[in-house]
């Protein structure tokens, strides 16, 4: 299982996902419209590392972190 | 060296301890960043929410960035409430060369805006209201999305 | 706002004099640059003679032009001489926009190194040598020569 | 009569020269080596404003500035 936390403007509570990779985090975040929305804007981390591929392998207890537009200043 | 504070910044406190620490180490050049938040649009004040793990890494990135040109990075920004007139976000750079400051500001400050885990929010009448409208896509967004 | 001091620049108390004088005019940016005297070639201090008359012209053409972008400008320089680990340049723009602060700074040092009224002379053992090696012909150089 | 004053590093006492355009200016001081070897590399002020022109017209008591190449900040 890993962790996925959505930071900032987003405010849901985090959820546990059965996933290997991003791909499967992906398919299983689209499937509730009130994150779907921010899938399309936001960066994702995993364990405080930004990640750029869907094929980014998962273990046990990773944290994967949805980051929405941001500004700071 | 990254600092949050709960709140506005101290900002003078800030620039003369930046430049207190750093002034007998031979840099020819300072150069400094300071966000003030406006008076518009009827707000009482701004708040941030900040994700400090990978605000850290991203602020490590350009520090190293800079240490590879013979210059010093420091920044300090507000978490929570910023009423209106006071600042949130402070900056200094420290270089031998007076153009690797001047670019390197530029650079920082608009990466800052654009990839700084930081979300803001109009505070009007007590409601925290997501500032949506001045907000960025952070570099790799729509990753979840594809 | 154009101060020559004789000898170091006061950094800590100019930056704060000039933040406390214009935090709460809904600039959303202010930018400094403050110059320093690195210690090389073995010189004791950098020593400056200034032109006064010349300096306010260009000075205020500088003012000017940053008040028709909504902009600040204030500045302080030394004369005299100022020991190595001192400061003898400093600079405060303020501004309703990052993009105006940033390329402004930019351009008003780079336009004061080439055209501002300024020789510089390195302190060696008690001579004040004149840096002809460092210094740029101002705009406009050579009209009699011709 | 105009008086013609050297800035900075040129390190000499001003001169009185009779001249009624900064052409006649440069003719007398093209004549003096020690001084013929800056204005190559100097500005000219009219009364403290930045001049161009070598056909500037100059009145009786008007102040000249020879302003060799600077180094602020």
């Amino acid at each position: 299982m890993v962790k996925v936390e959505f930071l900032g403007p987003i405010g849901k509570a985090p959820v546990e996902i059965d996933a290997r990779t991003l791909a499967d985090v992906a398919k299983v975040l689209k499937e509730d419209p009130e994150i779907a929305k921010w899938l399309e804007q936001s960066a994702v981390a995993v364990n405080d590392t930004m990640v750029n591929s869907l094929d980014f392998p998962l273990k046990d207890g990773d944290r994967v972190s949805l980051l929405p537009p941001v500004c700071g200043g | 060296m990254l600092k949050i504070y709960q709140g506005p910044l101290p900002v003078s406190e800030l620039l003369s301890e930046w430049y207190g620490a750093h002034y007998n180490e031979n840099y020819g050049a300072m150069v400094n960043f300071v966000g003030t938040i406006r008076e518009e649009g009827g707000i009482d004040a701004l708040s941030f929410d900040i994700y400090l793990p990978v605000l850290e890494r991203w602020f490590d990135g350009w520090k190293a960035k800079l240490e590879s040109k013979g210059a010093l990075l420091m920044m300090a920004h507000s978490e929570g409430d910023v009423p209106v007139h006071t600042s949130s976000f402070a900056c200094a750079i420290f270089s031998p060369k007076r153009r690797v400051a001047l670019e390197m500001l530029d650079a920082f400050v608009e990466d800052f805006k654009a990839n700084a885990p930081i979300w803001k929010y109009d505070v009007r009448g007590g409601e925290r209201i997501y500032a949506a409208d001045r907000s960025t896509p952070m570099r790799g967004s729509g990753l979840l999305a594809e």
